[in-house]
């Protein structure tokens, strides 16, 4: 029954859970921090030197602070919808390749949780129902504010998600394989996918700010129009909740982005350096997890950069940049493809 | 094949005809790209080209019912041009949307696939449940759309499983592996196999408005645009029949005996029901959806004489009936827009306002209700002797005293066309309009004398 | 209207090129920025334990000074009351009594002097117009708290204690000095 | 080629008048009307005496369903050909006098409605039979209700249900009739010699029976007839029930007779009983009629239910008989609503009670009125004599009982006409009649042609009865080659 | 185990789907129709139709149901105003859907004589092969389905945006 | 995931499948006839759509043929189309009479 696969499956789903929630809960931290150097400040520094204890000290506040839960709100669905958001914000890492396989006593063991031939349609599909959990909960708050923003999330996601899903496609093009380990083996050393499509990247990116809710598209919160957006009437670990799935959403967007267009555990001469491949392996984790806080620091440098969107000015990049620039990309693609095949 | 992919581009042109400030420009492109549709189907004529690994199959069954409906629909958008009701959508989306429409008409008289079977359907509906609502703020128009949609929905999920049953049995959706499987199956046809007929009975039903499934027509065409219920029950049906009638004749033939009895039913079911009703309408535009139905089950007694190919007749039948049924509406946007209503009263004195007017609508009316020297006689006629041949008297019967209760209500709005009026101011017509009402009558009479021309197509 | 001060900008509502339109010059002129400051001295003190170096003529918290042997230099004579232009002191006074010399230099003595902290405005009004060299503003702050009545602060608080007099030296420059000499020129007026 | 002249006359002076709308309609319309007799009396005198078909012109329309335009005359058709031809310049005449909103649509389509009886009575093709069948309804339905009385658009519209509806079943039983020839063909011959058994050809028969006996009308199907005869103008009447009732004796011959003469014996004595049926009864109500035109139309049903016995009694007297009768009854019909017209546009009524002791005033008008209605109550000498005589020895031969009942007709016949007579011309003048002038002479021209068509028909009837006759004898007897005259 | 799955998500499937139907509020309605929508996509895993698996999630559960919900909440519809059928009504929709349904099982017989018993290839569901098919044999109604999309969007545009011209 | 379905016909029968898809339509139809609100009509129908969906993979897997298969995601497509139009039509109507209630569009008699 316990296999060794089976054992360091599970082994890596725990790890990986665990470090998606450290990396999340120092997300916060890290966001505070860049936020306050950017504005030449110098953020938490008390809880602990450099304010390294600061995310515990919040989890600790967010665990005692008090349990309201609105008299005329939908009480099941209120208590859902900030699950719903969590168990699909950690659904993604399942299918990312941290590292190459590594080899305990003579066998391999594959650095991810598994493989799907659709890899990244399976990324798709869980960012595309990752919008219940707003909605759900907006909706469930009764309260106008909640439910604007959860309007505004719905209508959000779903608009970027198209051009999203048009760049990826573009990339599939040039990959031909949808699976994520296949899209990153295929990226060994320094063949990464960036500079076969930039504007994918540029297009994928951009998106991904507007499906994490991100500044300069984090309007379903946005405190200066509607107090707090979809999660107005929440407290506590709800809240709590809420807040983490969008740093681990941050996270995972950040890891898919490396995986897809940055070579993923690649990085370059790394087959060139004579190192065993478990070194190289592990070096491969390292430098994805570089790629990935690079990322994260790349989504809050941006939000402490640019100022948010107006909402139909959100709607009008969307529909009228975004997609279209991404079907002249797949239209690219096809004709930079067609002409190399010939 | 062609002239799907100059309808495609059509719809797109006269989409983005839109951007110009001439507000006549998407007519012009539109009638230019119905008159190159035409051609370029017409000049397929006799080759009989399978495309894209047998998804369609453009026989000269095809081109002749494609060619009806670029025709039907020329006429159509030629209304357009002195169109007086307020259509809250601009022009080029109209036309874009009746170019897309008429793309999935193509489909369906062209498919030899049930997946091309299919998106023909829906590419035919969607358009027209957008049209139907294209009153935006008019209720009855709302209402259209959306029951036109629900129940459009509904009938394409019936057919949609018709469609999957059959798969299932038969493992293909190509309509001659179908027929090879029934043929092979040596009258041992899979209850499944037999369901899923039915089902597509039900689901085409549907579009083509027959009893009991018509309960949409009379609402949808009250509350749409006039001109789009034109289009509707001219084109519409066109396509429709021609799918229904291509699915059961190439993919059903050799087990007429499972659904002949359900059609003829369905037929006399469908005419009467049609027929009935319509005699108690007061609103003209209601009474020609009721006849539409009413003619959707005459055209169903095509199906009981199948063996005998009456592919000619149902072309004949509906070129009757589109041009009739053109004339009569185009008629009855003027009178809408001169009197305010659509009711057989608005019609009261026209003779005396417009002696024109109340000839072209006695020749509509005469040849909707099939007397001769019309085409609708020689329509029915056609239809009549097949199903005598095939052994369906009663069916017959049934039919021509339906046709009888036809003509007392067509007759009701000549009746009152030559009855004293209480307005007589005259009525001013456009040129275009003046142009189509002349071409349609002409056509009406001049089929009805030499049906031969259409009827040696097939 | 002329420009006095010749530093305004004029931004023109001209159509933008191209590249402009794309944003992207323009976003990464931003993430230049932002990133540029991430690297620059951070401004932040980390204040109960550290203070910011204040300025020379800083203007703080008043004291009450004593003179060398220790007694009260102010006589309440009320001419920083009148000076204040915030009205923000007042004053009861006392004569001294018997064996009260080591206390208050002169025979009368401020017997309450109070400072509305919320009120005074720290323009040192007060300072130049003590005729008897007794109230100075300091470089200390004036603490937060909690109620507005806290901020009424008599001479428990105002006047330095024989264990730890306030050196009021560091306003005290050459020039603060001169310009005191002088004291026709009210700048405040 | 003559016959395709006879059907193209009237169609081309019709189109003229629609397209040039000339003031002239009247006299073009007579003038039509006239040289369309004179070619049918060029017809009649090249006729030659046997049963075959002459005159043929044919030409291919459909071929694929085996529709030609064929068309031909025997003794049958020329026959009607000629009353339809002799009778129309009276049609077109009486109207002269009215002054009709767009005289030339009138007129024209007067001239089609010619067209199309003239098309019934010539075609050679089951199909081409229907469709002048309905051709000729149009031009009368428009004729009806747009130049009609009153009550015009109900009524008319009632005509038309009820027509239409009859020839529906024709169509149906031509259909049928085309399946069953070899080769599928619509021809006259060709759908005559089609083989049925007994059962078969009684539902042929009742299909064309109702259509039949609806434009006939025979009772139970004349309910439209009294009406329509009194809300239509003049002409439509005289069109009515001179000729378009001819057209259903017609088809009786043409295509009852000979496709199912199984049926005829099985089912002729229902059909004959409702026909006697219906003298009676017509007659009957023509008695308590006030009103000229209704009882006149009355009359006509009587008349048409002795025609209709004698046609299903199948038998040479009863054939020819009918066929005789078509004829006088037709003139009759026309110089009996000529004259109530005339009377009409000098009283402005038709109402019985209101005339009276016209005779007195207008001799000639009287003298010539008696004549018509000696005629229609067979009075020897004149046409209706014949016609009704033949008729009745027909029906005694069938049936002695029926044909006594049947006699009724003219007892009856005799009561009416002459209680009318007596109540509108001799006796007392009335307000209305005080001042009635005598018809003019032109007018009294005119109606002497009928008189003299009466009297010649009346003491020659065989010169009209042997054009027919060849034909009618290969109806009887359709396998023998020639009958020996 | 994979027999209980199915018989698992089939329940799931058929009692959500039962709740789409009855429940009062449209919001619950929805979210029931997405967890049929999931049990659906169970089956298509079973049925190693992977692919369809996730593009029907993607399709149906990430944007069409998201589509419903919005425009439930934009609207507000989730007030239980709806007014009741008679019981008559009830009945004859019932009678009509179970007579539906037992037409369907009563053809049910002889089915496995019908399926023949093909080689199982279990590469179908795999995107290669989908692509391949679907390129090659399918080729046109991919192109025509554009006209559809079309058509749509033209619709949705023109219905609902406030001011035409 | 690999191997859950090397052998379909092990999941269950065909048969199953077929009354499955059935009972789903059924219960589709039902809703449709039973409830008046038009998006419950609607997303009765998309259960429709799916239990046509369902089966076509069901025959598609036992045909081994991909062609049911690609059928399913043009029946997405059309559902996406038609959700796309349909909730553009209930909104329109919305806007008019505040209502999406069938009984309130009573000016056309059905």
């Amino acid at each position: 029954m316990f296999t060794p696969d089976l054992i360091f499956k599970i082994v890596l789903i725990v790890s990986i859970f665990a470090i998606t929630l450290v990396i999340a809960m120092y997300s916060t931290y890290g966001e505070r921090k860049i936020a306050a150097f950017m504005q030449d400040r110098l953020g938490p520094n008390r809880a602990g030197i450099f304010g390294i204890l600061q995310p515990l000290a919040d989890g600790v506040k967010m665990f005692m602070k008090e349990e309201l839960i609105p008299d005329i709100s939908n009480k099941v669905l209120f208590i859902l919808g900030p699950c719903l958001a969590m168990t699909t914000a950690l659904m993604t890492s399942a299918i990312i390749p941290w590292g190459s396989s590594i080899n305990i006593g003579g066998t391999d063991f594959s650095l991810q949780i598994t493989d799907l031939n659709i890899g990244v349609l399976y990324v798709f599909a869980v960012t595309s129902i990752g919008v219940y959990g707003i909605m759900i909960g907006g909706w469930a708050s009764n309260n106008k504010y909640s439910l604007l923003g959860a309007l505004r999330a719905s209508s959000q996601m779903i608009s970027y998600e198209i051009a999203m899903g048009l760049a990826i496609i573009a990339l599939i093009m040039s990959t031909g394989t949808l699976s994520l380990k296949e899209i990153s083996a295929a990226q060994s050393g320094f063949h990464w996918n960036i500079f076969v499509q930039p504007l994918g990247f540029l297009i994928f990116i951009i998106c991904s700010f507007a499906e994490t809710n991100r500044a300069p598209f984090d309007l379903p919160e946005c405190e200066t129009e509607l107090i707090g957006g979809y999660h107005t009437e929440y407290s506590s670990m709800k809240l709590g909740f809420y807040l983490f799935a969008e740093y681990i959403n941050m996270f995972i967007a950040s890891a898919v982005i490396s995986t897809l267009y940055f070579g993923g555990y690649n990085f370059p001469f790394m087959n060139d350096m004579g190192l065993s491949s478990n070194a190289v392996a592990i070096l491969g984790v390292i430098f994805l997890f570089a790629k990935i806080f690079f990322f994260i620091f790349f989504f809050m440098w941006i939000r402490w950069t640019i100022p948010r969107f107006r909402y139909d000015q959100l709607m009008r990049l969307g529909w009228t940049v975004l997609i279209p620039l991404a079907i002249f990309n797949i239209l690219l693609t096809g004709a930079i493809i067609f002409a190399t095949n010939n | 094949m062609n002239a799907l992919l100059v309808l495609s581009i059509a719809g797109l042109a006269a989409l983005f005809s839109g951007f110009s400030h001439n507000k006549k420009l998407a007519v012009i492109v539109s009638l230019l790209a119905l008159a190159a549709a035409f051609t370029v189907n017409v000049l397929d004529w006799n080759t009989a080209v399978r495309y894209y690994n047998d998804m369609l199959f453009v026989d000269n069954y095809a081109i002749a019912f494609t060619g009806v409906m670029a025709l039907t629909m020329l006429l159509i958008v030629a209304l357009f041009v002195d169109y007086k009701e307020s259509v809250e959508v601009p022009n080029a989306e109209i036309f874009a949307l009746l170019f897309f429409s008429l793309a999935g008409g193509v489909m369906l008289v062209s498919y030899s696939n049930l997946l091309m079977l299919f998106l023909g359907i829906e590419i035919l509906s969607i358009p027209l449940y957008i049209l139907a609502g294209s009153k935006r703020h008019t209720l009855t128009s709302n209402e259209a759309a959306i029951k036109y949609f629900l129940l459009g929905a509904f009938a394409s999920a019936f057919l949609l499983f018709g469609i999957v049953l059959i798969y299932g049995v038969t493992a293909s959706f190509h309509i001659d592996a179908i027929a090879a499987y029934i043929k092979n199956s040596n009258g041992q046809t899979p209850g499944l196999l037999v369901a899923g007929m039915f089902m597509l009975i039900a689901g085409l039903g549907f579009k083509i408005s027959a009893a009991p499934f018509h309960f949409w027509t009379p609402d949808v065409y009250q509350g749409s645009p006039t001109i789009v219920t034109t289009f509707m029950s001219t084109v519409v049906k066109t396509a429709g029949i021609a799918a229904f009638y291509r699915l059961f004749a190439y993919a059903f033939p050799a087990i007429t005996a499972e659904w002949i009895p359900t059609i003829a039913v369905l037929a006399a079911l469908t005419m009467t029901v049609g027929n009935v009703t319509a005699v108690f309408q007061s609103s003209v535009k209601r009474m020609l959806a009721y006849s539409g139905i009413a003619h959707a089950g005459y055209l169903l007694i095509a199906f009981v004489s199948i063996s005998s190919n009456p592919a000619s007749s149902v072309l004949y039948y509906l070129i009757a009936y589109a041009v009739s049924t053109v004339c009569a509406f185009a008629v009855l946007m003027v009178i809408q827009h001169t009197t305010g209503s659509e009711e057989v009263d608005g019609f009261k004195g026209l003779s005396k306002r417009s002696p024109f007017l109340a000839f072209i609508t006695t020749v509509a009316f005469i040849s909707l209700a099939g007397i001769p020297p019309t085409a609708g006689f020689f329509a029915k006629f056609y239809l009549f002797s097949g199903a005598i041949k095939a052994g369906h008297l009663w069916l017959t019967i049934i039919a021509v005293l339906n046709s009888c209760i036809g003509i007392y209500y067509y007759f009701r709005v000549i009746t009152a066309v030559y009855s004293t009026g209480s307005d007589s101011t005259p009525v001013e017509l456009g040129t275009v309009q003046k142009a189509v009402m002349i071409i349609t009558a002409v056509l009406a009479v001049l089929l009805g004398l030499f049906p031969e021309m259409v009827i040696s197509l097939l | 209207m002329q420009s006095l001060t010749n530093r305004k900008k004029v931004v023109g509502k001209k159509e933008m090129t191209w590249v402009e339109k794309l944003y992207i010059p323009a976003i990464l002129g931003g993430m230049r920025i932002t990133l540029k400051h991430m690297f620059s001295k951070k401004t932040t003190i980390s204040y109960p334990e550290q203070t910011r170096e204040f300025s020379q003529i800083y203007r703080g918290m008043h004291v009450l000074k004593r003179d060398e042997k220790g007694a009260e230099r102010c006589t309440a004579c009320g001419l920083c009351a009148v000076a204040c232009p915030a009205e923000a002191i007042t004053m009861v006074a006392a004569e001294r009594k018997k064996g009260e010399e080591n206390l208050y230099r002169e025979e009368k003595y401020a017997a309450v002097y109070e400072i509305n902290m919320l009120r005074c405005i720290f323009c040192g009004d007060c300072e130049d117009a003590c005729p008897k060299e007794s109230i100075f503003l300091t470089d200390r702050i004036v603490p937060s708290d909690f109620e507005r009545n806290e901020f009424v602060y008599g001479k428990d608080k105002l006047v330095e204690t024989l264990e730890n007099p306030i050196d009021i030296s560091k306003r005290q420059t050459p020039e603060v000095l001169e310009f005191k000499k002088n004291k026709k020129l009210t700048h405040n007026r | 080629m003559i016959t395709i002249a006879l059907l193209s006359l009237p169609i081309l002076a019709a189109l003229f008048l629609f397209i040039s709308r000339n003031a002239m309609a009247k006299q073009i319309a007579l003038i039509a009307t006239v040289a369309e007799l004179v070619l049918a009396v060029v017809v009649a005198v090249q006729f030659e005496q046997n049963s075959a078909v002459q005159f043929l012109a044919n030409y291919s329309w459909i071929p694929s369903l085996g529709i030609d335009f064929k068309v031909g005359m025997d003794g049958i058709s020329l026959l009607l050909v000629l009353l339809t031809a002799f009778l129309m310049p009276f049609i077109v005449h009486v109207s002269f006098k009215k002054n009709y909103d767009k005289e030339w649509a009138f007129y024209a389509l007067l001239l089609l409605a010619q067209a199309g009886l003239i098309g019934v009575f010539t075609s050679l093709n089951g199909f081409l039979f229907y469709f002048f069948w309905e051709l000729v309804l149009i031009p009368v339905y428009f004729l009806a209700i747009l130049w009609g009385g009153e009550r015009r658009v109900a009524v008319t519209f009632k005509f038309f249900i009820y027509t239409v509806l009859g020839s529906f079943f024709m169509l149906l039983g031509f259909i049928y009739l085309y399946l069953q020839t070899p080769g599928g063909s619509f021809d006259m011959a060709a759908l005559q010699s089609v083989q049925l058994d007994r059962e078969t050809q009684g539902w042929i028969f009742w299909a064309f029976f109702i259509a039949f006996a609806i434009k006939m009308p025979v009772f139970p199907f004349h309910t439209w007839q009294p009406d329509m005869y009194a809300e239509s103008p003049v002409s439509v009447t005289m069109l009515l029930s001179a000729l378009m009732v001819k057209m259903a004796v017609y088809g009786v011959f043409r295509w009852i007779l000979p496709v199912t003469p199984l049926a005829v014996e099985e089912w002729g004595n229902i059909v004959i009983i409702l026909s006697v049926t219906g003298i009676i009864y017509a007659s009957c109500i023509a008695i308590v009629q006030k009103n000229l035109r209704r009882l006149v139309a009355y009359a006509s049903i009587a008349h048409v239910g002795l025609m209709s016995a004698g046609v299903f009694a199948f038998n040479s007297q009863g054939l020819e008989g009918a066929m005789f009768q078509m004829l006088s009854h037709g003139i009759g019909a026309v110089a009996l609503f000529y004259v109530i017209e005339l009377i009409y546009e000098k009283t402005g009524t038709m109402e019985i009670a209101s005339l009276g002791g016209i005779m007195s005033k207008a001799p000639r008008l009287a003298t010539i009125f008696l004549i018509f209605i000696l005629s229609t109550i067979a009075m020897p000498l004149t046409n209706g004599f014949w016609g009704e005589f033949l008729l009745l020895l027909g029906v005694y031969k069938y049936s002695i009982v029926l044909g006594t009942i049947s006699t009724l007709t003219i007892v009856l016949g005799a009561v009416y006409m002459l209680r009318m007579y007596q109540a509108s011309m001799l006796g007392k003048t009335s307000v209305l009649t005080q001042n009635f002038e005598d018809i003019t002479i032109p007018e009294t021209l005119i109606l002497s042609v009928l008189v003299v068509v009466i009297f010649w028909m009346g003491v020659q009837p065989s010169v009209f009865i042997d054009i027919a006759k060849h034909p009618i004898e290969s109806i009887l007897y359709p396998l023998a080659p020639t009958v020996i005259n | 185990m994979t027999q209980f799955l199915f018989y698992f998500l089939s329940f799931v499937a058929v009692a959500a789907g039962l709740m789409v139907i009855t429940a009062k509020n449209p919001v619950h309605s929805v979210l029931y129709l997405i967890i049929a929508f999931f049990a659906i996509a169970g089956h298509y895993i079973l049925l190693n139709a992977q692919f369809l698996a996730i593009v029907h999630i993607i399709v149906y559960a990430g944007a069409i149901m998201v589509l419903f919900l919005s425009v439930i909440m934009l609207l507000n519809l989730n007030k239980d105003n709806e007014p009741a059928k008679s019981n008559v009504l009830k009945l004859a929709a019932a009678v009509a859907a179970g007579l539906l349904l037992v037409t369907f099982t009563g053809t049910l017989k002889g089915t496995e004589s019908i399926i023949a018993a093909q080689p199982y290839d279990d590469q179908i569901g795999y995107v290669k092969a989908l692509g391949k098919v679907l390129f090659n044999d399918f080729l046109l109604p991919f192109e025509v389905s554009a006209l559809l999309l079309l058509s749509a969007i033209i619709g949705a545009v023109v219905l609902v945006k406030h001011d035409l011209k | 995931m690999e191997n859950i379905s090397a052998q379909i016909t092990q999941v269950a029968p065909l048969e199953h499948y077929i009354i499955l898809s059935a009972l789903l339509f059924s219960l589709g139809v039902l809703g449709v006839l039973l409830r008046r609100n038009v998006i419950i009509m609607f997303m009765s129908i998309e259960l429709m759509l799916n239990a046509c969906n369902l089966l076509l993979a069901a025959f598609s897997a036992f045909h081994s043929s991909a062609a049911g298969q690609i059928f399913v995601f043009f029946i997405m497509i059309v559902a996406a189309a038609e959700v796309a139009v349909g909730l553009a039509i209930i909104v329109m109507i919305y806007r008019n009479i505040h209502s999406i209630d069938i009984n309130e569009l009573s000016k056309l008699k059905w």
